[in-house]
């Protein structure tokens, strides 16, 4: 982050998480993406019953387990091993997609690359011509799910808008996305475009616009 | 007496031909069967096309390939048909080089692909893909206000499953997250081979427990394989 | 804290409105929801669509219609989709009088329609009834030398559903052959709504036997309704 | 019967149960019909391992239980009680199907009301306008298994043949018996019509092909 001689102070991953996670209310059955997504379920308080699902069959995933609790047989969509909550439970893969494209996930969190104002969603590819596509399970869920939220940085490390009239990279899903959670701000996707619903201290309006090509609205 | 036990790999493996469809099950390295792997890899089918979640790993010069790598480095896949490659893997760079014909499939269209061919299901229609590349060469319909794309079934002449116990009717148990894509692939496979870390008599699995029923699998072999490691 | 258990009758039924489907799970009388049966009977809903496997019994001089039957007799049921409906019945009368419209579908295709609507499949094509009756009005398209019929997902506004156990969450597990439609409905209803025998703290049913995962289950009543009876 | 004038005595429906239990080998998974194919099971030996699989998502289903033993919780395609073997399993009702349509069973056998020699089956309805319409499962058995065998009596009561040139009634599914057990004949389904694999003793070929409308080859 060069951000220092500025006075506002842009979130790192673990706030944009904790940011994100203050929205999720008790009893949602959610998806967590890889990358920053992953980071939520850490910051939700583990009294407000937050039912998490893994694309790899898992319902009711706990966080990482301490090291002599550690479980080889399970482990998350990253690979990375989890831990299983009291009332957790396994389904095969074909019924795990089926939640997911059934509409039973109150919500999926993607990380993206690009959205644009009308909720379409880049994450997969930045070009039609890569060899390595990893697709993964995010058209599903950005399909599927009943609220897609994005986290992701405001800006590319070389300062581009990720947050577009229009996705420059293959898409993931049309009008999928509801919320980004970005670095610098809340924005909800609406029918009249991006309205900003929350913005980092000492950050302004205009500021902000600046770092967004997509028009912002007022809340 | 029905008896679905194999006693060693070779007669696990016997019979699976050149240009096979071959199922693989798995996801990272948990519920894979990489006894089954290497025992094909030493089998020596070629021409393969896998299916299989992802292509996975990077090469490394501290460990040599094993499994789908190393298959794909030995030249015996033709086609990968998964949902995840990396550009920097063994399998990226065998498309790369055109060394293999890759179709990357979103994970959920995978999966119910597999399973509508081990229901019968021949084709359907998904939301998932609409718009995007995936939809190329797809028909598309649109039900109740959204596109959809038409998928065909994915079975396969060959599946390969881990399971956590097996009876010798075939009757088999997973393991937590290791059910993944084992069932379904097991649905799904014309020859559906299996390696389980344990077995049982008949009748000591409950019948309220069973997930994969005998029906969907014809061989069993015993490997107790240990604990699924973390990626390197 | 999640908790799905509702205390009453009332409760459970809150909000059934007129007009709606209602997938309603069993099998014979077992896995039935007899006990929800009676209180949508009481509830008063009406014009109401009824996914069953079938129509129910005929008319008898010694028992009272209960049930589905009941509903039809009351006029509550405006069109029965199912794959069975005996001409001597309480269902075929309602249909030969013209006061409820029918359409039976082959039970593998009714039960592949409703779980296609809950795992987000609008439509498939399948070979049953191609060539058939059946087939009228369906696009027909041939799959590997057969021909098959397009079908469409059956949700339901409402599924009532019988499980054998239920944690707070709602994860259910059935009993034997009472499992049948149950976790299909289960999937495919807006409102899933559970009577179960027997109910349990969270952690008691191990994770790798639940059957039905909380995800799919709205509310559940703590019925003891006994053990299914034969038919009269 | 009203054969007694005759030198032959036709199967009654336990003797054509027998006569099709014969022909089912160790190992196959087979699906019984309501009607005759259901007494198939009681005439397979204890030791021969025959899976049998019910609609209602049975794999493994035994024969009726001593009254002592009864499970109410297990019944029957047919709605009556029965019992589970040795290593039985259970699958919802969308995996039963799924185990049927997917081609799974190596056998079904179903009751008839007309064969025809192109393998037709009619075995549902006698006309389309039928108030109670009886599907059930048997276009998805039609359709789904292997092999489809039909049990039935040769003729209909009133002596009319059910043994076509071309059914006469609303099809159950094309194409998809391949033998025929009645009480007078066994009857392949064969490119070139019905071929006669055994006949009860005493009658003599013409005598069933008097019976037959298909024309009959013999074996």
């Amino acid at each position: 982050m060069n951000e220092t001689a500025h006075a506002f102070r842009p979130l790192g991953r673990a706030g944009m998480a904790a940011r994100a996670a203050q929205d999720i209310p008790e009893g949602w059955y959610v998806n967590l993406g890889i990358g920053i997504p992953s980071l939520i379920a850490d910051h939700v308080p583990a009294d407000r019953e937050v039912v998490f699902h893994s694309e790899n069959g898992i319902l009711g995933m706990g966080p990482a387990p301490e090291k002599h609790r550690e479980n080889p047989w399970l482990i998350n969509a990253s690979t990375q091993r989890v831990s299983l909550r009291t009332g957790g439970s396994y389904v095969h893969h074909a019924d795990s997609f089926g939640i997911v494209r059934g509409g039973h996930l109150d919500l999926c969190v993607l990380g993206g690359f690009q959205v644009a104002e009308n909720g379409d969603l880049a994450n997969w590819a930045q070009s039609a011509s890569e060899a390595g596509r990893q697709i993964g399970g995010a058209m599903d869920l950005a399909v599927g799910a009943k609220r897609v939220w994005v986290t992701m940085e405001h800006t590319t490390k070389h300062g581009h808008a990720r947050i577009l009239k229009q996705c420059s990279y293959p898409l993931t899903a049309k009008h999928c996305v509801s919320r980004i959670y970005t670095n610098l701000a809340v924005l909800e996707v609406t029918p009249k475009g991006f309205v900003v619903i929350d913005i980092i201290p000492g950050l302004s309006f205009d500021e902000l616009q600046a770092r967004t090509e997509a028009v912002l609205h007022r809340a | 007496m029905i008896n679905k036990f194999v006693r060693s790999m070779a007669e696990a493996m016997n019979g699976i031909k050149d240009n096979s469809t071959v199922l693989l099950a798995g996801f990272g390295d948990v519920g894979t069967p990489n006894a089954l792997l290497d025992g094909l890899i030493e089998q020596g089918a070629t021409n393969l096309t896998i299916v299989a979640n992802a292509g996975g790993r990077a090469r490394s010069p501290d460990h040599p390939a094993r499994g789908l790598p190393r298959l794909i480095e030995l030249g015996r896949v033709k086609k990968l048909i998964c949902s995840f490659v990396r550009a920097q893997s063994i399998a990226g760079e065998a498309v790369r080089d055109g060394r293999m014909e890759v179709e990357v499939v979103p994970q959920g269209t995978l999966a119910e692909r597999i399973r509508a061919a081990g229901a019968g299901v021949p084709a359907f229609f998904t939301p998932t893909g609409a718009d995007t590349l995936v939809a190329e060469g797809r028909e598309a319909r649109e039900y109740d206000g959204r596109t959809c794309i038409l998928e065909r079934a994915l079975p396969g002449d060959v599946a390969l499953v881990e399971a956590w116990m097996a009876d010798r009717w075939g009757n088999l148990t997973y393991r937590d997250s290791g059910r993944n894509f084992n069932p379904v692939m097991a649905m799904a496979g014309k020859l559906t081979i299996v390696q389980t870390h344990h077995v049982c008599d008949l009748g000591h699995l409950p019948a309220n427990e069973i997930v994969t029923p005998g029906i969907f699998v014809d061989r069993v072999l015993h490997v107790e394989a240990g604990d699924p490691k973390l990626p390197e």
